[in-house]
């Protein structure tokens, strides 16, 4: 198949374009979008292209916004809402949880909330604690919701098709520091399931479960552990919720190691779930004991010396690996 | 004499009795509800709507069935007058498979798309943008319908209705914004916790807002009827505060009620109520014969019981379904 | 040392009103918890003996008063955030996590939270999806908040006091359904530390690590379970976070067998954060998988036929043991 | 002649000057502060209050030290107003552990206790319950400290306004609320956000209110000294509209600015200048020699140069504070 390469942002942008070209019930709304193609640039041309009557420029309301895609998704349309900044998602919690996420359950079945949340995670921008958070662990904890974490272009426009044909409420997060990496996407339409999980590098002796940018480091980590005579297999869920709990185990059972890497925060967040489920699912394989990396809990620093240290890396990675291996 | 003074349509029998005879209807289902209440044949608790009738009556009779209402938690009297059929909804309150949302909802969320009914809600407030959304959908797909958010005076405090009326005005949504303030949220009366006037809240987003005496049906009717009309015609959205008192506690299990007295319930019962309004209104301006609406309700009362027992005698959701309907 | 018996809703009030007479600078805000007692009737009195500038009657404005707690708390004061149900905390996420929890660490150490959001959990009321959630395991996910859920009126009390007198913010989770349970508690003032868990009944065969009420199915199963020869050891954290590991991971060492119960939804959720946490902790010392039980992941339906389904009890927990000692 | 018309005191130089100087502080700070940014001595990105001198200035110089403020993304004119120093302000911009924050918090979280400023705030009108808290927290004190919310016309869209402008009002807390209107929210002109009047949005909770020529420091000063005056004296909360604006981009990484016309930025800049105003007004009013003035901004030039010099060579916090200030 032909490929081409583009950025995270563009990958973003062209799933958006695409779904909003098919199907006249797409559209989005957000804060700056519009005119300004969003805070981070990669919405630039779209507007123009569909009207300010389907790229919604909103206040500045991210309760109301999700409330608007609440009611606009039971009646038929199939809302995109754009929340800046994953920290804000603190704001759209009640209408996400007590009305996307339950609607479909409390009407029996009646009515259905075709809605797509899309908004950032990830620290690294010297941004400070309300504009660095990752909290995807929130929305993974709330059945009727399903919440996508993509780690490459290919990935978050596959998969982002497929949320936004989605009957349910999806929540879509992404990584704000990769929208300017490039990756490899097919020419032609293609989608990518939610709820299916990739193995990005195989490997035999451990199995390292990572999410979004920290696919990346451990990649990296995993051609350093090959240097050093261990194979590092790298699983990345891509769907938090629902998690590809097979896949996840299988591998753990044939590395008999297992390593989890989340940006979130450790306690209580996303490594303690996938953890858990290969301690269990794997129990009698295993050599040694699941081990997580989550970013350090702190609120983030601003301060770069500090913000740094927060977030799990390639080195750290490499470092529990190999003591994972009997190597350190 | 209701209807005079508010230079309404000249008298029409039938349409006055049909009035009186959804009002009846609404309250004879409340009185069941409560007594399948006291003799525990109800599950949880339940809030009524007797006093309120006219309101969700007057309001609903000039929608059509393709218009939306969101409701609240006190939401039984907007359901009926939508046109949801009794059986189902007993069946709902008491955890049916046969209710309207299998059991899964009961009392505080039935939902009924066929009728338009997006649903009751638990969450003071929160459905306020979801109407808004519903609105924003019946634009962009290019229809007339409109959207009738029910609220109480309780919603005043909830920031989420604002954010609502500020979008619904920037973009001229077909929003009919109604609060049924009847004096107490809870069992706080509302002058301590509303500062201001009520409509100056929406005239401050520049909203056209006006307020009827919400136990006078059909001054209800005819002011819905502009303001409906109104947002129809793509004039962008209205508020209508209805004064209305709640002849019982704030929830089935409220009897005492220490923070109002007896006399304030009495002087509403006895000197504004609704369906007595309307019955000498009958009487006096459209000689209708009493013994026509004493065989109506008869009528109404036989309906009430037979929908009460065949609900009664319905089969619980089996436990099996409990997992069914998380996702679409 | 002597003791009184006295419900949990009852320890609950005491902790308040002895704070609220020993410091002046303790204060509740909320919604009916004044004249009205709040909905749970247990606070009958307090607003008689503090007047209502200290126990103060809210708009229905649930982030408001958690952002006016938080400016309060920042000035001198030692606010208690009154929020009626847990399932209202999704609006009140974004002042407890992006302000609360991070103003001391933002401001290099000089601003202090000494606030308490005090809500409930727990479901098995009929009070449907929007009523019954335990929400606790978001809050944990936090940098900076501690979190509490006391099981037993002595707990609660001694809790309570600790997390008013803490300088941090504090969310304090009350399931609804104990306030009427009684117990027994010091006629002496006390104090029960933050971050320390407590071992509920000692036991060689297996460790049941439960939260709030599950303590309480925990303990019955308990008594089921040493009718069969396994004598299971109940350890209740009572702080979710920071939490006690070593009490966890020394009682999962001795017994070998571990089991997490917890009323919040399983995926994502607490039971995660704890059986990791043990299943690396006690790695070496498991002869089987940490098992958990969580509340069925699906929406708290309303009809009770399908709701018990969805909480984890004694029966359960008695199978999931018995298995996990191979007595199954 | 800014002071004319609007019947303010007679002329006094020594207390005009001050103000000239302090807005002209902030001016060069600002300057300073995008110069570290342009040569990459700054992390992250921040947001200058160039053109808006005239509000924080004016409102602050009737503030007593021990008032309170609460601040917002755009915080460091409010934060030097209220008397913060440069040094520890540049450093915390940079990240140094001698910051006001130790660097933890960087510019959207400036805080300083010592001069009541209770923070600058990334949430977009997330301080405005603060503030209302730190008033309620003042009166329940029994002090006659004020608090100050200051926040963009971009607030006017956050529902979180309105519960505390409602709670303000209705236990007369002393609070002044002021919006700064400088025409956008980022890259989006308010009359796309903003349905209605401002001024509406608080008289509808009868709170009185005010609009001030921005621009004009006397003015503002005269229209803040009555207002603080009155919730001073118990008279209750108060809204102050200040009309301005931001000479530069959004953020210093805004700097095409295609959402605006060149014009309009150089209309603002040429016949609206605060700094021009009152100088303007000293020399033709109080007959001040400019080369007052001159020598004055000489004097303001080489603290500013040698503040930022001084931490630009600070030391940054060490690794080992990062996990400081998490919990008190
Ligand atoms: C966000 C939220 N806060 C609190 C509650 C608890 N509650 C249920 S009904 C109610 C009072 C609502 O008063 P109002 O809106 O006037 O409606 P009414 O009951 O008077 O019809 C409250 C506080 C809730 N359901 N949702
Ligand atoms: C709740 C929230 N939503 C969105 C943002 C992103 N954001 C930062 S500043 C800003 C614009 C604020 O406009 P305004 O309040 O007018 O302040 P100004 O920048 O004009 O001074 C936005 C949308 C935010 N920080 N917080
Ligand atoms: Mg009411
Ligand atoms: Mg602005």
């Amino acid at each position: 198949m032909s490929m081409r390469r583009i950025s995270f942002g563009d990958a973003i942008r062209e799933a958006i374009d695409e779904e909003m070209a098919r199907d006249s019930q797409v559209f989005m709304i957000g804060e700056d979008i519009g005119a300004a193609g969003s805070v981070f640039k990669i919405f630039t041309g779209l507007q123009d292209t569909y009207g300010p009557e389907r790229i919604i420029d909103s206040p500045i309301s991210e309760a109301g916004i999700a409330g608007i895609g609440v009611g606009a998704a039971i009646t038929g349309m199939r809302p995109i809402v754009d929340i800046m900044f994953g920290d804000f998602t603190t704001m759209v919690m009640d209408q996400m949880v007590n009305q996307a996420a339950k609607t479909h359950y409390m009407s029996g079945g009646k009515l259905t909330v075709p809605m797509v949340l899309r908004t950032t995670m990830g620290a690294g921008r010297a941004s400070a604690a309300q504009h660095s958070q990752s909290l995807h662990a929130w929305l993974s904890h709330v059945p009727g919701v399903k919440v996508v974490a993509p780690s490459t272009p290919r990935d978050a426009k596959g998969l982002l098709k497929s949320a936004i044909r989605d009957d349910n409420p999806v929540a879509f997060f992404e990584d704000k520091m990769m929208y300017a990496w490039p990756g490899e996407v097919p020419d032609t339409e293609y989608l990518i399931p939610l709820g299916k999980g990739d193995i990005k590098r195989e490997g035999q002796d451990i199995t390292i479960v990572a999410t979004s940018s920290m696919v990346h480091e451990s990649l990296s980590a995993a051609e350093t552990l090959a240097s050093l005579g261990i194979a590092a297999e790298v699983v990345d869920p891509r769907t938090v919720s629902p998690l590809d709990t097979e896949l996840l185990i299988a591998s753990a059972r044939k590395t008999s190691r297992a390593l989890v890497v989340d940006e979130g925060c450790q306690q209580y967040g996303v490594t303690g779930e996938i953890a858990s489920v290969i301690a269990d699912g794997a129990f009698y394989y295993l050599d040694a004991p699941v081990k997580r990396m989550g970013a350090m809990d702190v609120p983030v620093p601003f301060a770069p010396s500090l913000e740094t240290v927060t977030i799990p890396d390639a080195a750290g990675i490499v470092e529990m690996a190999k003591s994972l291996c009997g190597k350190a | 004499m209701a209807n005079e003074g508010n230079g309404g349509p000249p008298p029409d029998a039938e349409a006055w009795l049909e009035l009186y005879e959804r009002m009846f209807r609404i309250r004879c289902f409340e009185e069941k509800a409560n007594d399948l209440y006291v003799r525990g044949h109800m599950p949880g608790i339940t809030h009524l709507y007797i006093g309120e009738e006219a309101v969700a009556v007057g309001v609903c009779s000039v929608l059509r069935p393709d218009d939306y209402i969101t409701s609240t938690h006190r939401g039984h009297g907007h359901c009926l007058a939508k046109g949801a059929d009794l059986y189902h909804m007993f069946a709902e309150l008491l955890g049916r498979a046969d209710g309207y949302c299998r059991g899964k909802g009961g009392s505080m969320h039935i939902a009924d798309q066929d009728t338009g009914n997006l649903g009751a809600n638990g969450i003071v407030g929160g459905s306020t943008s979801i109407a808004a959304g519903a609105g924003l959908s019946a634009k962009l797909r290019g229809t007339d319908q409109v959207a009738v958010a029910f609220f109480g005076d309780g919603a005043l405090g909830q920031g989420q209705l604002y954010e609502s009326m500020n979008m619904a005005r920037l973009w001229r949504l077909p929003v009919l914004y109604v609060c049924e303030n009847n004096l107490y949220g809870e069992y706080t009366p509302n002058d301590q916790t509303i500062a201001g006037e009520i409509l100056d809240r929406a005239r401050a987003f520049d909203i056209a807002a006006q307020e009827v005496d919400g136990q006078n049906v059909l001054a209800v009717q005819q002011a819905a009827q502009h303001l409906v009309d109104r947002a129809r015609a793509g004039q962008g959205p209205a508020f209508l505060q209805c004064t209305t008192y709640r002849y019982r506690g704030h929830h089935v299990g409220d009897v005492d009620r220490p923070y109002r007295s007896p006399e304030e319930e009495r002087a509403w019962e006895q000197n504004r109520d609704p369906l007595r309004n309307l019955r000498q209104d009958l009487t006096a301006q459209t000689r209708t014969d009493p013994a026509v609406m004493d065989q109506l309700e008869g009528q109404v009362q036989t309906e009430i019981e037979d929908a009460a027992d065949q609900a009664l005698a319905a089969a619980a959701p089996p436990a099996t379904e409990v997992g069914l309907h998380v996702y679409a």
